[in-house]
């Protein structure tokens, strides 16, 4: 059988990257592609095994969410090598080189949007100051929370005076819902609450909930799902905003470009996906989001 | 009446016929010694009326009733209550609860523990161990107070019969007296008895009939009237020579080990004496009297508080057991489940643990070049086993007990210490063991060992120490020794035991 | 008291100097620490390890592991709310019917994944530990493919109270842990069961031998802990109001970790709840007080590991002397 | 060949028969799998749990564990990358000299570390157990920390042959791997300390009263391991160019259940590491296979967790018999 082959390779298995692969899956299948799929577990190791795996198996395009901007680059530049067309999804490789087209969020610009909407809540409701507590995923994935917590501070302190109280570690809901609230019994005067992934915005939520500081204490997240949508919606007022990738279609233009690639088209080499701000106040913008998920 | 009956009662291991065919009928309310060498199936018989393993083929019968046990609560049900061969306490529990182990008295649904204490204690006074605290734990406990609450354990099943494997291979006399009065009183009751051992000598003190098993069959069973010792020995062996030890003359200059004042509280203070080249020393005490701990002292296993051990006439500066075995030594431990052996190696690793920098000096080794150590052992000592790489946990005990002399011999020491090496094993081994150390010591080298039994000591030794209350309190040089002037000098104003001699 | 005593009491609790001696440290220098809040949210972060070391401590006493429980927290979870979702789509109200079948299905599951993991001991040999952590990555799975991946978010609004709720003031996943606490306490102190489990931990064939049911002890510890886990899913399912197939990675270590500090013998037959849950509270003060000093994650990671090290080196030093 | 002694023969060799099995199935159903070059694959990514594995395999058999090897791969890495970016600060030429200390400093580091743990065990009796858990922690902490999170990129351009680089076609890890089961095979097997390793783990005190030196036997395989580990991570930032502090992550428990389904006792004293090697085999041929039959992730992980179930279940199955 002749029909072309892609392996589609992530490094979690959350939401965002199941929508993703979901989006490779019907992208290329709706072209008559045969789809491989794996979740390299956040190893780079395994990552780069795994690359070598699908080069002898003579696969025709690797469609990738890198673990690394830049370690993810040595097993792709063998496959690249090898004749194999490289798609990189979910932010590129810093060797512009290597992969035959980029689709991206940046993680900076994720946590830029919503810090953007932290910095106009802080403005008009908070009179412009805000103590902030931080809840990352800096031991799992250093590179990428790094870049969504920076963006986020830089924009939120625009025109704002805010002061970052702590900056701890839980992307995990359950661990975050106890670290939040081990953060607001130390630091009572913490009245913004950011968490740079789903399980942290999702355990910020329900800290807050839980320690009956709604309307006390703000959270702004990133990623979405229901349940944060479900959060947006309601009435009691701690999610504020978190800011979505659109998951799916960048994994149907991955899946695309691709077998474009394959039957030699020529394709764009960068693309930005635009990151999409969910906000409460934008409840047309949430259901349609969720309409998306399904 | 005959209570008990075997009717060609069979158990195959593989290849291995650990019983067969075993038929014949065990009277109600006595003493049965069941006797054989090592390996020749008591263990194996035991286990099958314990419901412990399932016989290959035949029957047993109690009464009119057929015995078919699926577990060994089938068998307590049935009224026969074992003490196996190898201890089975949980040392992390108290003596109470091992007592009751399985049966702990309820009050509701949960532990009555006033009445779980206060039974153990009747169970323990009624035994004569009024000294035994039913609290204390096990493992606190020295291995003669473990046995009897292995046998309180059994007695408190009111048992219709009571199978003893080796009760008294761990007991010291006093003890070993309770024991048989313990056991009188059971058979005044009415309780039918089975009782293995090794110790000949204790068999007219309280067995009925003697049966005798020989190589997994069924041998003769006499009254005790009729079991002289030269027949016991014949219906165990067919043929067995008698002993002669020889009386040898060494040279007394230049000892090869002295002690001097060792001290190690609370076991023994002040212990000095000196082993000459070519002498075997017999060390003689009640059990707890210290014997194990002054051999692991004087082989640097423990250290001793204070005192000086020289080994041939060299002070020994810091001993421990890397420096002990480079000069010479070894030491046959006294317990080859705990500590003589490795039971899940071969027979073959165990031959050759001790003796590894003997064997290979470069480090290197192989199968090979071991092997011709292991196979010089196995036939010198005469082992019973199948393949050499079994695991030697398929031994029976008294092979066992060879393998842990082995693996010393080979590695050609001038001083060697035995800590109990007669412990479960039979005659015919016991006497090959001597053999081999006689003609070890007819070249030169030296024994210490310590034993139980008296009579081993006798035996074996040409001089025998006793060890009392923590001293050397007297010294024997065996000519013509009687045992029960050793015993008396063991007990000797032995307040531990509170017993008159 | 002379001082044998003194030194004899000491070397039985020294787990428990040694946690006191963090409480100072940490009361003088954490802000927040010490007020009632804090202390309560310590106990609600403990709830749900807590009660599953007290399960391991049992499993660990009768000498056995068991390495799922934290896929076993998080697929319990994700069970509960996907079997909510699918009966409130049937509508047999009222609604507590479905939360109490989707509650009593996953005890149920969670029971017979132990019970397997016993009866595969018994009858094929297989090591817990081996068999443990094939189903850590089986019941991870189930997790995902339960939920599809993404949070199952079905539940009532009252849910919340099991995981969230206070009554008096006081969290109800702390109840929960006194309640768990008191019944393996119980269980493990005070019933021919719970003396069986030490029997069998400490000599196996003497148990076998005494007509004690081996199996049936081990295979009942295995129920125990994987209904603990269990238990511990629900609770995180309402904390965080979804089944969520990411919660708990990790947690069998910190758990196992827990109950070892707490004293127990990884051996088998030695050990006790009390122990494990000193255990545990050692961590949740641990993890509790790192938060409030606010420390850089990286530094966390390698002080909790020196502090658990030197928890278990103090330990085990007064042990031998 | 008689009957029997081909049961004897399928007992022994039972794992080696599954695996066969396993090479049969996915040879008919992977596409891809039964190349040379896909082979070579596999060997190449079980190098570094292998050589890890072989050296796990000598710890549990001497009775301790050792859980902190994938920390320690992820700390190695990062380690020999920070050394490698200081020294070539300082110019010394040529490139080779700073290599060659980062990674003779990175393999000290973890010989001491194992060093430590050994001791630890000896002076204070604390579990191997425990104190590799904590020194989990400790040491992945330790990576984070040296290079604050994010990669470190510093290794000349030629360091990619460790990792990556062919000889005669066959990559560079798969010689280190046979290398370090040559020696491990040989240490194991044809020297009085592999003796010493087996008889402690069997019996400590009758290792002890036979005058091995248990403790140095048990610490060598504490370091063994340690050095094993390390080398791992030097292959691996070889590998990926760079010391990074997020890999290896979970391998401990990778290695220890191929050990496992190798057939070495966790209890000790038995095992080889013939067996070791079949057991990453098989786990490294699971992985491939997953790989290439490309299903949904999720239900990977059932599978993988089923598989390895399976092939525990057959294998203790027919010793049993
Ligand atoms: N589990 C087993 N597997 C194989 N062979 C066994 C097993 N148990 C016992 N045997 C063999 O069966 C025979 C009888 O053993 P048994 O333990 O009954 O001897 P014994 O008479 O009690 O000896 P001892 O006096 O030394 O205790 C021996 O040859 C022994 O090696
Ligand atoms: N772990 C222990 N705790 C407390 N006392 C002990 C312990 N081990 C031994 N003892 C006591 O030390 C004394 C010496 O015991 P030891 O075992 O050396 O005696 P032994 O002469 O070798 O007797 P055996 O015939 O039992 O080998 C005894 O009084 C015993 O009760
Ligand atoms: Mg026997
Ligand atoms: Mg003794």
């Amino acid at each position: 059988n002749d029909e072309p082959v892609i392996a589609s390779i992530v490094f979690q298995g959350d939401q965002f990257f199941k929508s993703l692969q979901q989006g490779i899956r019907e992208g290329a299948e709706a072209r008559g592609a045969e789809v491989l799929e794996l979740n390299v577990d956040g190893d780079q190791a395994r990552e780069a095994q795994a690359i070598d795996t699908y080069i002898s198996r003579g696969v025709d395009a690797i469609v990738i969410a890198p673990l690394s901007a830049t370690n993810s680059a040595g097993p792709l530049k063998r496959a690249r090598a090898a004749g194999i067309k490289v798609i990189a999804v979910n932010g590129g490789l810093e060797d512009k080189s290597i992969a035959n087209a980029t689709f991206s969020t940046a993680n900076y610009d994720l946590g830029a949007s919503t810090g953007a909407a932290a910095s106009g809540f802080i403005r008009s409701k908070l009179d412009g100051k805000a103590h902030v507590g931080i809840l990352a995923f800096a031991s799992l994935l250093p590179e990428q929370s790094g870049a969504r917590t920076s963006g986020f501070k830089r924009e939120a302190s625009r025109d704002n005076s805010i002061t970052v109280v702590t900056e701890q570690d839980a992307w995990m809901p359950e661990k975050a819902v106890q670290v939040a609230t081990d953060m607001l019994t130390a630091n009572p005067e913490i009245n913004i609450l950011f968490a740079a992934n789903e399980g942290g915005t999702v355990g910020a939520m329900q800290a807050v909930r839980n320690a009956g500081k709604a309307g006390k204490v703000f959270v702004f997240g990133i990623d979405g799902s229901e349940q944060l949508a479900r959060g947006l919606m309601s009435s009691d007022n701690v999610l504020q905003a978190t800011t979505a990738q659109s998951a799916k279609e960048m994994g149907v233009m991955g899946a695309n470009s691709a077998l474009d690639l394959i039957q030699g088209k020529g394709v764009q080499t960068e693309v930005s996906v635009p990151a999409l701000l969910l906000s409460r106040n934008d409840k047309a913008g949430i259901t349609s989001f969720v309409q998306s998920l399904k | 009446m005959n209570v008990l009956h075997f009717d060609a009662l069979t158990k195959h291991y593989g290849e291995v016929r650990a019983l067969d065919n075993f038929t014949h009928s065990f009277a109600e309310a006595q003493v049965h010694a069941l006797i054989g060498k090592n390996g020749s199936g008591k263990s194996t018989f035991i286990k099958m009326l314990a419901g412990v393993i399932k016989p290959t083929s035949g029957k047993m019968k109690l009464g009119s009733l057929d015995l078919s046990f699926d577990n060994p609560a089938d068998a307590f049900e049935a009224g026969i209550v074992t003490v196996h061969q190898e201890l089975s306490l949980v040392p992390e529990q108290s003596v109470a609860e091992n007592i009751y182990l399985g049966r702990l008295p309820k009050r509701g649904f949960l532990v009555n523990w006033t009445q779980l204490f206060e039974d153990a204690r009747l169970l323990l006074d009624e035994i004569g161990a009024s000294g035994v605290d039913p609290k204390a734990k096990v493992k606190d406990l020295s291995v003669g107070l473990q046995q009897i609450v292995e046998i309180t354990k059994a007695m408190s099943f009111s048992p219709k019969v009571l199978l003893l494997d080796e009760p008294t291979s761990a007991l010291a006399q006093s003890e070993v007296r309770q024991l048989f009065a313990l056991v009188e009183r059971l058979r005044a009751k009415g309780v039918t008895i089975i009782y293995i051992s090794h110790r000949l000598a204790e068999l007219p003190l309280i067995a009925d009939t003697v049966t005798a098993i020989r190589d997994g069959s069924f041998v003769d069973s006499v009254p005790i009237s009729e079991a002289s010792p030269q027949a016991i020995v014949d219906m165990m062996f067919g043929e067995l020579l008698p002993l002669d030890r020889p009386i040898r003359d060494f040279p007394k200059e230049f000892p090869s080990l002295s002690i001097r004042d060792l001290c190690l509280v609370p076991f023994f203070q002040n212990v000095s004496f000196d082993l000459y080249p070519g002498e075997v020393i017999g060390i003689a005490g009640m059990l707890g009297a210290g014997r194990t701990e002054l051999l692991h002292t004087i082989f640097g296993a423990r250290s001793a508080d204070s005192g000086d051990i020289f080994i041939n006439g060299t002070l020994i500066e810091n001993p421990s057991i890397t420096v002990m075995k480079a000069a010479g030594m070894g030491y046959a431990s006294e317990d080859r489940k705990a500590s003589g052996l490795v039971q899940s190696a071969s027979c073959h690793a165990n031959l050759c643990r001790a003796a590894l920098q003997r064997i290979a000096p470069s480090g290197w080794t192989s199968i090979k070049k071991e092997s011709s150590f292991v196979d010089i052992q196995i036939q010198d000592l005469n082992i019973k086993l199948g393949n050499p790489m079994n695991s030697v946990s398929s031994l029976s005990g008294g092979n066992q007990q060879k393998i842990v002399v082995g693996g010393w011999l080979n590695n050609a020491p001038s001083i060697l210490l035995f800590d109990e090496p007669g412990r479960g094993v039979d005659v015919q081994a016991k006497r090959q063991i001597y053999q081999i150390i006689w003609d070890m010591a007819a070249q030169g080298l030296s024994c210490i060992v310590v034993s139980t039994e008296l009579e081993d000591l006798t035996e074996c030794c040409d001089r025998i120490l006793v060890l009392h209350n923590g001293s050397i309190s007297e010294e024997f040089l065996n000519d013509e020794l009687d045992p029960k002037d050793l015993y008396a000098a063991c007990m000797e104003n032995d307040d531990s035991t509170g017993e008159p001699v | 008291m002379n001082k044998q005593q003194l030194v004899g009491l000491s070397r039985q609790h020294s787990m428990l100097l040694i946690l006191i001696l963090l409480y100072i440290i940490v009361g003088f220098t954490a802000r927040g620490f010490m007020t009632v809040d804090n202390q309560l949210n310590i106990l609600r972060n403990i709830a749900v390890p807590g009660m599953i070391a007290f399960g391991m401590a049992l499993v660990i006493i009768v000498g056995e592991i068991d390495l799922s429980v934290g896929s076993m927290v998080a697929v319990s979870a994700c069970l509960t709310a996907w079997i909510v979702e699918k009966a409130s789509g049937h509508a047999f109200e009222p609604a507590w019917y479905y939360v109490v079948l989707g509650i009593v299905t996953t005890l149920c599951f969670a029971a017979s994944v132990g019970w397997f993991n016993g009866m595969l001991r018994h009858r094929v040999g297989v090591p817990t530990f081996i068999s443990s952590l094939a189903m850590m990555a089986t019941l991870a799975g189930m997790a995902n493919m339960i939920t599809n991946g993404s949070a199952i978010e079905a539940f009532p609004s009252w849910y919340y109270i099991i995981g969230s709720g206070r009554f008096w003031g006081i969290p109800v996943p702390v109840y929960l842990l006194v309640v768990a606490f008191i019944c393996t306490f119980i269980l493990a102190n005070f019933t021919t069961f719970g003396r069986a489990v030490y029997s069998v931990g400490g000599n196996m064939e003497a148990a076998r031998l005494s007509g004690i049911n081996v199996w049936r002890t081990k295979t009942i510890c295995m129920v125990i802990v994987a209904v603990f886990a269990a238990t511990g899913g629900i609770i995180y399912s309402s904390l965080i109001n979804s089944g969520n197939p990411t919660i708990a990675r990790g947690m069998e270590l910190q758990v196992i970790s827990a109950v070892i500090i707490g004293g127990v013998s990884l051996f088998g037959g030695r050990g006790s709840i009390w122990g494990a849950f000193i255990g545990v509270l050692f961590l949740g003060v641990l993890i509790n007080a790192m938060t409030l000093w606010g420390f850089n994650p990286y530094a966390q990671q390698v002080v909790s590991g020196a502090l658990i090290l030197g928890a278990v080196f103090i330990n085990f030093y007064i042990d031998r002397k």
